[in-house]
């Protein structure tokens, strides 16, 4: 056994956190009881422990009371067990005589009852006190960091953040599921509030991808799985056949031409079902790489062999390749930025708002392409009778702010949906109808954009559609559309006979998002997003160190909200790597050699192979660097030979002791 | 005049899942009962029997372990093994005569700050109705009568 | 198949043909039903308006009485039917009200356990009985006979148990089954003005006239009805629709009196010559009336 | 002209428990999370011929309004159909709150004046109290001879036609055990510990 430092000299401070412990525990009552336990010698409560006079507080007292153990009593270690640690090592104490108490989230926030609140704060405390006497001094491990980053994700989150790593020197590896990058962004027509073009924004940065000397693009191709830890990932990547060589396609599109279908026969995906494509295709004209793909699911070579393979003829290059299998790539990368985006709330689960009944019903996103001039109609806003609209209904939340659909606002849909009405006024000329629960505009320059649209004379109705159909009462609603909906702020039910309605569709997660969080072991959040470690103090960061989140995969948000949040992923990850070495929580576990009996019991437990069991001894050892410190091979340990640092059995024991022994 | 009973439940969360999921209800301000004490792990797969044995000799009434769901383990697995190691401990604790409710396995993942609420408002509940095991008390009993018998 | 058998008020007055047509083609199909002993009102929408606890506990004993027969319980009429299982599910969801419940089913000497299960017919003729065993018993195809498919509201709302609830399909699958046209009749779940025909008839007979004009338009020859009240409405007051809305008229049955005459029914069997707007001529112009 | 009114609303005008007795109802607990959308307004067909939107109804009575919430034409021209019900996107049960105030609004004899449809409630009320069963003849002309005798004759053509066709009889229907019922309603209605 080490050397344990002498008599326990115990310092308690606790938190009021202004009222939000104060306002519920008593803190003095718990300073005074703690000031009468074995070992405490100094016990104070403060208003904030975590601003500098509380902390400078700590060292003084470390100074002048020779203080070697240190707890503080305030908010969750997940939160300031970092600060106070810190604080601790200014007073010239090793950090890891120190142990945090949770007063705030698990006590005065989560209790009524001020006595039953102050008795848990009392018997926290004192699990505490009894605990920290057991702590040791430890040495941080450092590890080195691996100067590769991987991006997963081709959309704006994931190209500005390979653009901003990359720009910075790094190695970037971008994986991106479709066939080409540009996510959503690609398919939409301007960009609200200031309406400049989503393509003349995003095309040139797609370029920028391609070329960049430090970025390597993998389209079509997916993460299959992700293991190591902070600094060392190590990542292998699926690419799918596209029967089409990337090193030689040139994109010329003569294959496309060549095809035996003389029409496109598939709903083409890129312009959300407007259009139809042939099974070997391009999904746009600056689709990035310039690279056609053949659709295994509707390309009649790959299904049954059988084809006159005319695409292959068509190419000069040689560049169509039907036995093309899978590859398997692996990689290693210090950091990960996950960019995984959203996708739209199918508007069918509504039959109310008709989409797939009526011939007129749109969602957002077939609008978006509909009235973009390189759209399927190029830019021409037509009815399904070729006639052009006389009056449209835009109908917002559609999917959100629902309890049996999504609960969550989608953020965005207020914005595209103005910008839509401005775009369908402008193409058609037609009256158009915003109807809505709530405007939400809070971002630079949109209320001026809402109140530009209510200038240009589009109509806002408060109220939520209930029904969109083609019962008519009157001569003029003879042949069109009915949108039945309360105009709340005039107080009446109104019918209103519109050609068109567009569903403002809301934003969902993915749906892999599952799968994606198992593959990187990260977590979501109730509604599905990928769970950020914390709202404010780490936005982009997940619970898994070295894995850090961009765009909607995280929850809605708009294109500025994203890019600057992928500016922010990037960021960490490259004070990550540009560090090149990173500090590991030193809670990982050790054999006593003495009490090994060389059983390997822990050998097969450890999910990391961290143990290896030394034959000359006959003792198991564990690979500090391997180990993550979960303690599962500590727990089953019969010898009780194994040691967990920051969890060894004594401080858990006093821990127990702590709660259950009534002062 | 003696206070009224009131449950102590000993509470072990594993720190990626459940602990967060603490956290979040009580930044949800959740409001539940105030009879656990937590006990923060790296992972439910910390969790030695000896201390659930050991809360309930110091007088725990009930003991209840939080871990992520299963498939979501930080650690890839240790929730497997904390859930083997849980089936051994009831049948233990079966033998010692310890009721079954009065130790609690549960996934609760970050996101399920209402689940914490929810299970521990239940155990509380459960073991309330149970009444106190108290056994230190049936020791130190046991002890007399051995002693009493010598 | 057995069930048991809640007939309701209206089924034993207005709605006497629905009753008439039921028990005609559920004979037909091998479908027995018990009329429970002495049941009583379900207390329909009325009773709730005055005491919450009692409605419950009135349509409580009806629950009750049906218990012991150990089978399902097939309610016809739209209120009874919802009354009937929303009952059940306040009881088993409220601790308090199925505490006041269960003390006034004690007092008259009842208990209720919560195993009943209630089931409108439209619901066992389509997923116990089956499509195809109706299309078995088939002698006279509704050929060409267009309906207007009208669920109104109770039945499908707020449990639809079986069907959409704004949007349910499966009377529309049975009366094809039968061979009729259903036209698409966007109108099949609002309100037919309910109680309001007679207590506010300038509501009440204006929502009737909706539905009658929509079924008009898109065609209809009839309209088929799972609901002795929307059945009321629908045919009693076209007189006064002529008078005060519209002159519009269609005639209106019910689902099982569409399914009887498939069967090969009489019109009389079936109750048909009850009808105030008599359905005899649409029926005669497809070729489908029966003698007598 | 109509005659102008005082419009202001005083805070002393509102009762603030009304929005949480009401909620206490089995049945109506979601009516604080309404976000005044107005789909139940648009989803509902009587709303066409109602003075207050079921939303507005909603609004009230949650903010306390309880004078106008009772007194509304509204919640009497609600039929129970359900469709707001369903329709609502915080899950608020609006068909129960309706019948929530229509229930209180007969409590405390508040309706409006000359509005038969709460005579009928309570007439369908004593008829099936008593015999356990309604039969809508007598049932109808109890509802007139209350409201508006002259309005019965109106109605002679519709039940000459149901006599006709055999669907309406004067006898009144019953059931056997009429005694117990009335004791298992008043036990159900009865405050705990009241029931004989």
């Amino acid at each position: 056994m080490e050397h344990r430092a002498d008599e326990p000299r115990i310092g308690v401070y606790v938190c009021h956190c202004g009222s939000n412990i104060a306002g519920k525990v008593r803190v003095a009552a718990v300073a005074e009881a703690a000031a009468l336990l074995p070992g405490v010698v100094v016990s104070r409560d403060s208003k904030y422990m975590c601003s500098d006079p509380g902390q400078e507080m700590i060292q003084q007292d470390i100074r002048e009371h020779a203080l070697n153990r240190i707890v503080v009593a305030s908010c969750s270690p997940l939160l300031h067990e970092e600060t106070f640690r810190k604080a601790t090592e200014r007073g010239g104490l090793n950090p890891y005589f120190f142990q945090m108490v949770n007063l705030r989230e698990h006590d005065s926030w989560v209790h009524e009852d001020a006595d039953a609140a102050t008795e848990k704060a009392v018997d926290l405390v004192r699990a505490a006190v009894r605990r920290v006497r057991f702590h040791r001094a430890l040495e941080k491990t450092e590890v080195p960091v691996h100067p590769d980053v991987l991006v997963v994700g081709g959309g704006i989150a994931g190209i500005h953040a390979a653009l901003t790593l990359a720009d910075a020197g790094k190695r970037v590896y971008l994986v991106e599921r479709e066939p080409t990058i540009g996510g959503h962004m690609a398919r939409f027509d301007k960009t609200f509030p200031t309406l400049d073009c989503a393509a003349c924004i995003l095309t040139p940065k797609m370029s920028s991808v391609k070329a960049h000397p430090n970025i390597t693009l993998w389209t079509y191709s997916d993460v299959t799985s992700v293991s190591g830890y902070v600094g060392n990932f190590k990542v292998v990547v699926r690419r799918r056949p596209r029967y089409v060589r990337e090193d030689l396609c040139v994109g010329c599109l003569e294959c496309i031409d060549a095809c035996v279908y003389k029409e496109g026969r598939v709903p083409d995906e890129f312009n959300a079902g407007l259009g139809k494509r042939k099974p070997i295709y391009i999904p746009f004209p600056q689709a990035t790489p310039q690279v056609v793909v053949v659709d295994p699911a509707s390309c009649i070579r790959v299904k049954t062999g059988k084809c006159k393979s005319t695409c292959v003829e068509a190419c000069d290059r040689d560049a169509i390749v039907f036995d093309q299998k899978e590859e398997i790539r692996e990689i290693e990368v210090g950091a990960i930025v996950v960019a995984t985006g959203f996708e739209t709330f199918d508007a069918a689960r509504i039959p109310q708002y008709g989409l797939g009944v009526y011939d007129d019903v749109y969602t957002s996103l077939q609008v978006e392409r509909m009235v973009n001039s390189s759209g399927p109609t190029l830019g021409e806003v037509r009815l399904k009778n070729g006639s052009t609209p006389r009056s449209i209904g835009i109908i917002h939340c559609v999917g959100s702010r629902d309890q049996k659909t999504n609960r969550w606002c989608s953020r965005v849909c207020c914005m595209y949906s103005l910008k839509l009405a401005h775009l369908l006024k402008e193409h058609t000329g037609a009256q158009v109808y915003n109807f809505y629960i709530d405007i939400r505009a809070a971002g630079k320059g949109y209320e001026e954009f809402f109140d530009r649209l209510r200038e240009e004379g589009v109509n806002f109705i408060r109220g939520r559609v209930a029904e969109i159909t083609d019962w008519t009462m009157t001569p003029e609603e003879e042949g069109r559309l009915v949108i039945r909906v309360e105009d709340t702020l005039a107080g009446f039910v109104r019918r209103i006979p519109v050609d068109m309605v567009v569903l403002a569709v809301g934003l969902e997660p993915a749906h892999d998002a599952q799968e994606v969080r198992r593959v990187l072991n990260i977590g979501c959040s109730n509604e599905g997003f990928f769970m950020e470690r914390h709202p404010k103090l780490a936005p982009v960061e997940t619970f898994t160190e070295g894995i850090f989140l961009a765009g909607c995969c995280q929850g809605p948000k708009d294109i500025p909200d994203t890019v600057a949040q992928a500016g922010a992923a990037a960021a960490a990850a490259l004070a990550l790597v540009d560090a090149g070495r990173v500090e590991l929580e030193p809670n990982t576990a050790c054999v006593v050699d003495e009490a090994c009996s060389g059983c390997k019991t822990c050998v097969a437990l450890c999910p990391y192979t961290a143990i290896s069991h030394d034959r000359e001894r006959g003792k198991a050892a564990v690979n500090g660097a391997l180990c993550k410190g979960c303690g599962t091979c500590v727990a089953a340990c019969p010898s009780g030979a194994i040691r967990q640092n920051l969890f060894e059995d004594d401080q858990i024991f006093g821990e127990i002791e702590g709660v259950l022994v009534h002062a | 005049m003696p206070e009224p009973w009131e449950p102590r439940i000993v509470a072990f969360f594993c720190n990626w899942c459940t602990y967060t999921a603490a956290d979040l209800a009580g930044v949800s301000r959740m409001k539940y009962a105030p009879n656990t004490r937590v006990v923060r792990v790296m992972c439910s797969g910390r969790m030695d029997p000896q201390f659930v044995y050991d809360a309930f000799a110091r007088g725990a009434d009930g003991v209840l372990i939080g871990g992520c769901h299963p498939g979501d383990c930080h650690y890839i697995e240790g929730n497997y093994k904390a859930l083997r190691r849980f089936r051994m401990i009831r049948r233990v604790l079966r033998e010692m005569g310890i009721e079954e409710a009065r130790c609690r396995l549960e996934w609760i993942s970050a996101a399920e700050g209402e689940k914490v609420r929810r299970v521990v408002n239940e155990m509380v509940e459960e073991v309330r109705r149970l009444g106190p095991l108290d056994l230190p008390g049936r020791a130190a009993e046991w002890d007399e009568e051995v002693s009493a018998h010598a | 198949m057995r069930y048991a058998y809640y007939p309701g008020c209206s089924l034993k007055g207005t709605g006497k043909a629905y009753e008439e047509s039921l028990l005609s083609v559920f004979r037909t199909l091998g479908v027995e039903l018990h009329e429970i002993e002495d049941w009583n009102c379900c207390g329909a929408t009325s009773y709730s308006s005055v005491h919450n606890s009692a409605a419950f506990a009135l349509a409580a004993r009806n629950l009750a009485l049906a218990e012991p027969l150990r089978m399902d319980l097939v309610a016809p009429c739209a209120a009874c039917y919802l009354v009937l299982e929303k009952t059940k599910r306040y009881i088993r969801n409220h601790p308090h009200l199925d505490e006041r419940v269960r003390r006034g089913l004690q007092a008259a000497g009842l208990r209720y356990e919560g195993n009943v299960r209630v089931r409108h017919p439209l619901d066992v003729l389509v997923n116990d009985v089956g499509l195809d065993a109706v299309r078995a018993k088939v002698k006279r195809p509704l050929d060409g006979l267009a309906v207007a498919p009208y669920y109104g509201c109770q039945v499908v709302r707020p449990y639809s148990t079986f069907d959409h609830q704004t949007y349910p399909v499966l009377m529309d699958r049975l009366l094809e089954a039968a061979g009729a046209k259903v036209v698409r009749y966007p109108l099949k779940t609002k309100c037919c003005g309910g109680s309001l025909t007679g207590t506010q008839p300038d509501v009440g007979v204006r929502l009737a006239w909706f539905l009658i004009r929509e079924a008009k338009k898109r065609g209809a020859d009839v309209i088929a009805t799972l609901c002795p009240l929307c059945h009321f409405n629908l045919d009693s007051y076209q007189d006064k629709i002529a008078r005060t809305c519209e002159k519009v008229s269609v005639p209106t049955v019910y689902f099982t009196q569409l399914l009887g005459l498939a069967f090969g029914h009489s019109e009389k069997s079936l109750g048909l010559h009850r009808n105030i707007v008599s359905a005899h001529a649409a029926l005669a112009s497809r070729s489908l009336a029966t003698a007598g | 002209m109509k005659p102008v009114r005082q419009t202001i609303k005083y805070e002393a005008e509102r009762d603030p428990n009304f929005a949480r007795e009401i909620a206490a109802i089995p049945g109506c607990e979601n009516l604080p999370s309404c976000f005044q959308c107005g789909t139940c307004s648009a989803a509902c067909l009587v709303s066409t011929f109602m003075d207050y939107t079921p939303r507005r109804v909603i609004a009230l009575t949650r903010s306390g309004f309880k004078d106008e919430a009772l007194r509304c034409q509204t919640i009497w021209l609600c039929t129970s159909c359900y469709a707001c019900t369903v329709e609502c996107p915080k899950e608020i049960q609006i068909t129960n709150i309706m019948y929530a105030l229509k229930q209180r609004a007969i409590r405390e004899k508040v309706y409006p004046k000359g509005f038969s449809i709460p005579v009928l409630a309570q007439e369908f009320y004593k008829l099936v109290l008593k015999r356990g069963r309604s039969t809508e003849s007598w049932l109808v002309i109890r509802l007139f001879w209350r409201t508006n005798i002259l309005k019965i004759l109106g109605m002679a053509r519709l039940g000459l036609n149901l006599l006709r066709t055999g669907r309406m009889s004067f006898r009144a229907d019953s059931i056997r055990q009429t005694r117990e019922l009335q004791r298992l309603l008043e036990a159900a209605e009865a405050e705990k510990g009241m029931a004989k």
